[in-house]
């Protein structure tokens, strides 16, 4: 008898994905920049850098750096900052930090509650189903754009008077509240519509018919199918709040200093473009080079995963 | 006298990244006016990619087609595998059409049924929109279906499974061809609603005097309307007779295969179902020899294992009645009978 | 880049920054355009262009911007007594202007008359009467509707308070108490004379009259809220449009008539200020003279100050002078903050002002390092003060060292205050606006105060409510930015806002044992006739208010103005701290 | 058909009653008192009274929501008597740092904001849609990667980068426009040339994200819909491809587009905060944005905010009644 190879779709996946020359590259500068971020500690102190230290002796008597490329050294890989003097190559160490952080915790959080109420909604349908989705439509009309920036900052200063965080962790904490707050309802329809597709099928209701419960249904039998939609979602999403999380602190929503993150930097550079570009020049790059190798990442995960397109 | 539709040697193949899928091997059959063939397999045997070949509606990039298919038409004969696309887009709907199995996909939701048919109409006839219309009245009319005019602008959505399947029947003959292929036509309909279809095509082939191409994986289906049989296996033809010959004188054993779990009741006796054991063969990596040869039970009783290592011819056992297996006939009923 | 970003381009950030008017020194080797020496021409098209979305007030009632008051002074509106329309000293010169003369006081300055001149009327060619003016100062006490804009009317003329330390006169729209104000202010029967009663002596009163708050308003052309938006012109100008976001266009006014304007000389036919610039491009403009006869009426971006001020083919098109704003930093002194002379102290040693200055466009073009909130350029009421910036001890850069043995001192003499000062749980709290260029200064302040043993916070607030929550602020901070220019050359709109009982004291001394003398010497000035004496007051008061560390750090700023090669008759009037706008003209 | 509109109609207002009121709520409960912000000389706790009175802040959130909807259909009058102002219906509130009725501000900034939107929307649209097309049925070849490079660079610069870049590069560094003009507004009818200098690259911008999700997403649905059996049918009855591709699959395809669409552009109705804050255009968004970090002016900032979310609900109504034109089978269930 000729052998029948069974490999699990979490197999077929893998084998999918490494042979997508593109997805494995991406998929290694996405590893290369998490690192960077995540051990910007340690790699700020190989090279002798701070992030909050203001080298003023690299500034001139009107405060821009001196040297070519604003200031760009072998002490200061991307030269230092006008008008304070910190480390640039520092701070957006530091900054994509807290970018990967707020793009990851946000993803994983309105995939979570996404997960949970479209499940929900797409299986025990009813009553449930028209309250999540009635709650979900109000969400859509609200201008989340807007409203994020006209309430954060009192937002803030209600998540202070908490006393649990203060500060820019107030103001992340805010942040990311306020996007899974407005990103659950996007991925929880998804997952609506396919757990209602799903219940249709045959071993849901094989399941239901042996009186499974339906924790064990939606445990056992759903969370198993949905877990690819999942993982493109995320995949996909978190390039998204990437750039959002810069959108945000360019436009002074977010992150104060000390720290700094893309979008901060960014609003700062470009007051001095004519004066400096390279400190505009640089973060623009670092920024796109992330999310373009996240993106690329994504569509890779999506392809091995979507059994649809070929 | 040459038959209406005449396949020689049709290769259809699919390369992919896993390797090529061979899902039609040299594989030929003939359909003549007036005439029903019915092509029998399970999924996978290469018997709708056999046919799509014919209709020219494999993706010419994705697939590779080889052999011949020839339509004798009445100011000549055409080559549909080697002709252009446009050759053979020209004769769709006109000199052959194809219905589907599955009537509520294959019908366009945005558009209504008498548009539908219309447009197929309209595509080789000069005529108002009202003329279409007129004519697709016509047609639904002539499948069945009551109160054509007003159901005419209906969805299909609107209408039930059977009354689909009749208006797809409808669509494929507005424009009178000469060859219908008929793709599982019945499968995702009631039982009763099969066989007013199968009724409607056999009533409507006397009408017109079509050549019918029955593909289905149905043996009871095929009893009733069929004049000959391929049994398809594998993506090669393993039988190929009379209905007389593949149901009372069946020369392979997947043919046998499949009358054992096809239940009878006409049969009066106590009859026992048999499911055909194993896994149809991946067609990617077709067995060596034959490529029943891992399933069949009888394998065993031919010499040098010649099955194993040597695809079987498809030999004529007499009077046109074909069969690709090792065994010979007499040998295979034998053994049938000692099993028994 | 335009992008929702507060327009002030300097730390003054607080409320009403007023206007100075002064005999000017100008201080170090400042080039100045002169006025210039060719013929003025009249005719063509006179450009402005700015970042902000409109003038911040046309109402003459609310407004207060030295800027403003010169624009539209120049064009629009006319008042009593203006100052003298040329560069330099003399440019802070009272004359009269609608009235015939500057003002005559009586009864030691508690009375004061002017009488207006014949022929001056509104655009729509009624005259301008002695009833417009006192409309006009009735409009100040409607508090409710006018929230901008000077206050002295309320605190000068002879009106009673109410309980809460408001008039008993509540505006020409209530009418509450309106017979009180009809007594303090008296028209003549041919409606031409007008004499204000005061309630206290006033010697400086005729300065007040050179802001437009001071000037008439026709009641029946009195829209309220909306006359903010298209007052009545008096002068040789009138609006003909005036959209915010957009432009205003501004045309000869038919009814002007020279006869009854000896100071105003109208060159240009139009004038259209473009409204809501990018300050990309309004710099560029500047750079590449693309609008000849345009100017830029906000100054550079700091980072584009050395590419313009640096370039000697653009010598004929820039003027750096001492604007009149200082700029500070003021010391919560109540209890439980800043309370201690010697964490003052420390914190006035330990800051890094070179580096703060050079983010902010370095000591050409930003400012330099000032001993006193009253700025040289007010003249006579300036002296230089003893110790902070002149101590020994004082280093541009920040002095941590010593910074942190007047922090060893204060551990004995004040273990409360060096206790929040230093205890990481606790630690320094720095309330400021969220604007970018805060965010910037903040990273340098904190590394400068840490180095000196200091733990220091800075709190953002939402800088569009800033202002509005100043008073709440004030109150928890530790420190507080800000900056003021005197409203005219006496230090009486100095002192007494910034350390007494005035607007904007930030300082929370009031209840500092310090405190009561140096209100007391304030008051006592304020109503000093002799002005060689009140100026000696004036500087002891600085220096009293210097030694007490109130203010951790003044800036005596300056500022800059660009404009396009076709502009002529350009000049510094230094009582405005602006262009002298009403000489300008296009060259041929 | 009608019984579908009515429902969703009287859906769409029973959700535009809510998300107004939740909107008055929640700028209630924000910790800043707008009759404080308008009290600064000589500020006296009866004059914030007095302020808060004037602002109509006086009363209950409810009432104040039911005098906003009150004055929407009959117009409103501010202030005391003296200095009295009136707002023609449609009153939105009045500005008292603007001067000026809301619903004249508002009127002031939407055609910014509507060129914006309707100039980006149809660029993308039919760039979006026309390579999406085409790399469909190029699939695999030179045309499909091209179209799928577009897509990566459209999807990763997040639009205020590109804005900038724009702004600074091309805008500035070759004085494409005279500098005075910049965000200048034009009537698109009588001055087309005006409007494109203002317009079009901000409108390009804008437009260049959009247009590359929409390219990825027309592909994606023009691959799918390829493989229905429905087009395997139209092929069997003998169509040629272009009918095909134009009248059976683009159909199906683009059927689903037509709500995205809606629904972004409803988005951008409501103002482009970005794309406007870095162009100069004086749109909703800036206006909103402006309202919120300098001004603190509630009743603009109720009123954007109010704005926008009319504009998203209203265009739901529209794509769903849309929608039902096109698909019979939501039209007739």
């Amino acid at each position: 008898m000729s052998e029948v190879i069974l490999r699990t779709p979490q197999q077929i996946a893998w084998a999918r994905f490494r042979r997508n020359k593109t997805g494995i590259a991406s998929a290694i500068v996405v590893l290369f920049f998490l690192f960077l971020a995540y051990g910007a500690p340690l790699i700020t102190r190989l090279f002798g850098l701070s992030s909050t230290e203001t080298y003023l002796d690299g500034l001139d008597p009107q405060g821009m750096p001196i040297g070519a490329g604003g200031g760009i050294s072998w002490q200061h890989p991307f030269g230092l900052e006008p008008g304070a003097g910190r480390d640039v190559f520092s701070m957006l160490l530091y900054g994509s930090r807290i970018s990967f952080s707020v793009a990851i915790i946000t993803s994983v959080a309105s995939i979570g509650i996404g997960m949970i109420l479209g499940i929900t909604a797409g299986y025990f349908r009813g009553r449930v189903d028209a309250l999540i989705g009635r709650f979900s439509d109000l969400l859509f009309a609200f201008p989340s754009f807007f409203m994020i920036i006209a309430l954060s900052i009192p937002m803030v200063e209600r998540v202070e008077s908490l006393g649990i965080v203060r500060d820019n962790g107030a103001r992340l904490t805010v942040l990311i509240i306020f996007f899974v707050f407005f990103g659950w309802p996007g991925f929880a329809r998804l997952v609506r519509s396919q757990a209602m597709s799903l219940r249709e099928r045959d071993f849901i209701m094989a399941a239901q018919s042996q009186g499974a419960s339906n924790w064990r249904i939606i445990t056992k039998e759903m969370l198993p199918n949905l877990w690819p939609t999942a993982i493109v979602f995320l995949s996909l999403s978190l390039p998204g709040y990437l750039a959002a999380e810069a959108v945000f602190s360019f436009l002074g929503v977010g992150i104060n200093p000390p720290a700094s993150t893309f979008g901060l930097v960014l609003s700062d550079a470009i007051k001095y473009w004519r004066a400096d570009p390279a400190y505009l020049m640089i973060p623009c790059a670092m920024l796109i080079s992330i999310v373009l190798a996240l993106n690329l990442l994504g569509d890779a995960v999506r392809d091995a995963l979507d059994t649809k397109s070929e | 006298m040459s038959k209406f539709l005449e396949v020689t040697n049709l290769n259809v193949s699919f390369p992919t990244e896993d390797g090529e899928v061979r899902a039609s091997n040299e594989v030929s059959y003939s359909v003549g006016l007036g005439e029903t063939l019915a092509i029998v397999g399970e999924s996978g045997s290469g018997k709708s990619v056999s046919n799509l070949a014919v209709m020219g509606l494999h993706n010419p990039v994705r697939t590779k087609i080889t052999g011949s298919a020839v339509l004798n038409l009445a100011d000549g004969p055409v080559d549909v595998i080697s002709a252009s696309a446009d050759t053979v887009r020209r004769l769709r709907g006109k000199s052959m059409s194809m219905i589907f199995q599955d009537p509520m996909s294959a019908l366009h939701p945005f558009f209504t049924i008498g548009d539908q048919i219309a447009e197929a109409w309209h595509l080789y006839n000069k005529g108002s929109k009202k003329d279409g219309i007129k004519k697709a009245t016509e047609m639904l009319d002539l499948v069945g279906i009551p109160d054509a005019a007003s159901r005419a602008h209906d969805y299909p959505h609107q209408f039930s499974g059977g009354m689909r399947q009749r208006a797809m029947i409808a669509m494929a003959l507005v424009n009178n061809p000469s060859l219908l292929i008929a793709d599982e036509p019945t499968t995702a309909l009631d039982v009763t609603v099969q066989s007013q279809i199968l009724q409607l095509l056999k009533d409507l082939q006397k009408e017109f005097n079509m050549a019918i191409i029955l593909i289905t994986h149905d043996l009871g289906v095929v009893a009733e309307v069929a004049d000959r049989i391929c049994v398809m296996y594998g993506g090669r033809i393993v039988e190929d007779g009379t209905v007389d010959d593949i149901f009372y004188r069946p020369e392979h054993p997947y043919t046998l295969g499949l009358l054992n779990s096809v239940p009878r009741i006409t049969a009066g006796e106590s009859h026992r179902l048999r499911a055909i054991p194993g896994q149809p063969p991946s067609l990617i990596s077709l067995p060596s020899g034959c490529a029943f040869q891992p399933r069949c039970e009888y394998s065993t009783k031919v010499s040098s294992g010649a099955c194993a290592s040597t695809v079987p011819s498809l030999s004529d056992k007499g009077s046109g009645h074909l069969s690709r297996c090792h065994l010979d006939a007499a040998d295979l009923n034998n053994l049938v009978k000692d099993k028994a | 880049m335009s992008v929702m970003k507060i327009t002030a381009r300097r730390l003054i950030a607080t409320t009403s920054v007023a206007a100075l008017a002064a005999s000017v020194v100008l201080v170090g080797g400042m080039n100045s355009a002169s006025a210039a020496t060719a013929k003025p021409v009249t005719g063509g098209t006179l450009n402005y262009y700015t970042h902000a979305e409109q003038f911040p007030n046309l109402d003459p009632q609310r407004i207060y911007t030295g800027r403003d008051i010169a624009f539209l002074s120049s064009y629009l509106m006319r008042t009593l007594v203006s100052y003298k329309p040329v560069p330099g000293k003399d440019g802070a010169t009272l004359v009269a202007d609608m009235a015939t003369n500057t003002g005559v006081p009586s009864n030691k300055a508690k009375t004061w008359k002017f009488t207006l001149r014949p022929g001056v009327s509104w655009e729509d060619g009624k005259p301008v009467t002695c009833a417009d003016v006192k409309y006009g100062w009735s409009r100040t006490f409607a508090t409710d509707v006018y929230v901008e804009g000077p206050a002295y009317p309320i605190a000068w003329l002879d009106i009673p308070k109410d309980k809460d330390g408001s008039s008993a006169y509540k505006g020409p729209y209530k009418k509450t108490g309106q017979a009180l104000f009809d007594k303090s202010i008296n028209c003549s029967a041919d409606n031409r004379t007008i004499t204000f009663n005061l309630a206290r002596t006033v010697p400086d009163f005729n300065y007040y009259l050179t802001y437009l708050a001071g000037g008439p308003v026709p009641k029946a052309k009195d829209t309220g809220d909306k006359y903010d938006l298209r007052p009545m012109a008096s002068g040789p100008y009138m609006i003909k449009k005036y959209a915010i976001n957009d432009e205003m266009v501004l045309v000869r006014n038919p009814k002007w008539k020279k006869s009854s304007d000896p100071i105003r000389t109208p060159y240009p036919d139009d004038i259209v200020v473009t409204f809501g610039m990018d300050e990309d491009v309004r710099d560029q403009i500047d750079l590449e003279d693309q609008i000849p006869n345009g100017i830029n009426m906000d100054g550079l971006q700091p980072s584009n100050n050395v590419a313009f001020f640096e370039d000697p083919t653009k010598k004929n098109r820039r003027m750096n002078n001492y604007d009149p704003y200082t700029s500070y930093l003021a010391a919560n002194n109540s209890a439980g903050h800043l309370d201690c002379l010697d964490v003052r102290k420390a914190v006035f040693f330990a800051f890094d002002n070179q580096s703060l200055i050079d983010l902010s466009g370095g000591t050409t073009y930003y400012g330099e390092m000032g001993d006193n909130p009253v700025k040289p350029v007010i003249g006579m009421d300036y002296a230089p003060t003893k110790g902070n910036i002149h101590d020994p001890n004082f280093k541009i850069g920040g002095n941590p060292e010593y910074a942190k043995t007047l922090l060893e001192k204060a551990k004995t003499s004040c273990p409360d205050a060096y206790d929040r000062a230093t205890n990481p749980a606790k630690g320094l709290k720095y309330y400021r606006a969220d604007t970018a260029t805060n965010k910037k200064a903040a990273v340098l302040v904190e590394a400068a105060l840490k180095k000196a043993g200091f733990v220091i916070e800075t709190v953002y607030k939402p800088s569009g409510t800033y202002n509005a929550n100043l008073e709440t602020y004030k109150k928890e901070t530790d420190f507080l930015s800000s900056g003021w220019g005197a409203d005219w050359a006496n230090a009486s709109t100095v002192i007494p806002e910034l350390w007494g009982d005035g607007c904007c004291n930030y300082t929370q001394n009031q209840k500092t044992p310090e405190y009561a003398p140096f209100i007391k010497k304030v008051n006592l000035a304020l109503v000093e006739l002799d002005r060689k004496k009140q100026a000696k007051m004036w500087q002891e008061l600085s220096q009293y208010g210097m030694d007490q560390y109130w203010y951790i750090r003044t800036v005596f700023g300056k500022s800059q103005q660009t404009w396009g090669s076709k502009i002529g008759g350009v000049y510094y009037w230094e009582p405005q701290g602006s262009f002298g706008f009403g000489q300008i003209y296009i060259k041929p | 058909m009608l019984t579908f509109v009515a429902r969703r109609l009287a859906y769409t207002i029973i959700l535009l009653a809510i998300v107004s009121l939740t909107i008055f709520f929640i700028f209630d409960l924000i910790p800043v008192d707008p009759a404080r912000l308008v009290c600064s000389k000589q500020c006296t706790p009866s004059l914030v009274e007095a302020n808060r009175h004037r602002l109509g802040l006086d009363v209950s959130v409810l009432e104040q929501w039911w005098r906003f909807i009150v004055g929407l259909f009959a117009g409103r009058t501010f202030g005391e008597e003296g200095i009295a102002i009136t707002c023609a219906a449609p009153a939105l509130g009045y500005s008292f740092s603007r001067h000026e009725c809301v619903t004249t501000i508002v009127a002031e900034a939407f055609p910014f904001t509507l060129s914006l939107a309707l100039g980006a929307f149809v660029l993308w649209l039919s760039v979006g849609i026309s390579l999406g097309v085409l790399s469909a049925r190029k699939k695999g070849k030179f045309a499909d990667r091209a179209a799928s490079v577009f897509v990566l660079v459209g999807t990763s610069l997040p639009t205020f980068i590109t804005g900038i870049l724009v702004v600074l590069f091309i805008v500035l560094q070759f004085n494409l426009v005279n500098p005075l003009e910049l965000g200048n507004w034009h009537n698109p009818f009588t001055e087309p040339l005006g409007w494109l200098q203002t317009f079009f690259f901000p409108c390009a911008t804008l437009a260049l994200a959009y247009a590359a999700t929409y390219t990825r997403f027309t592909r994606s649905n023009v691959i799918e819909t390829s493989s229905e059996d429905f087009i395997r049918t139209a092929r069997a009855k003998g169509l040629t491809e272009k009918v095909i591709l134009r009248k059976h699959t683009l159909r199906a395809a683009l059927a689903p587009i037509v709500t995205i669409a809606g629904l972004d552009f409803a988005g951008l109705l409501g103002g482009a905060i970005i794309t406007e804050g870095i162009f100069g255009l004086n749109g909703l968004g800036r206006l909103s944005i402006k309202a919120v970090t300098q001004t603190y002016d509630l009743p603009i900032i109720v009123a954007t905010t109010l704005i926008a979310s009319a504009f998203v609900l209203i265009m739901n109504l529209i794509v769903d009644i849309a929608y039902a034109f096109i698909d019979p089978r939501v039209r007739t269930s």
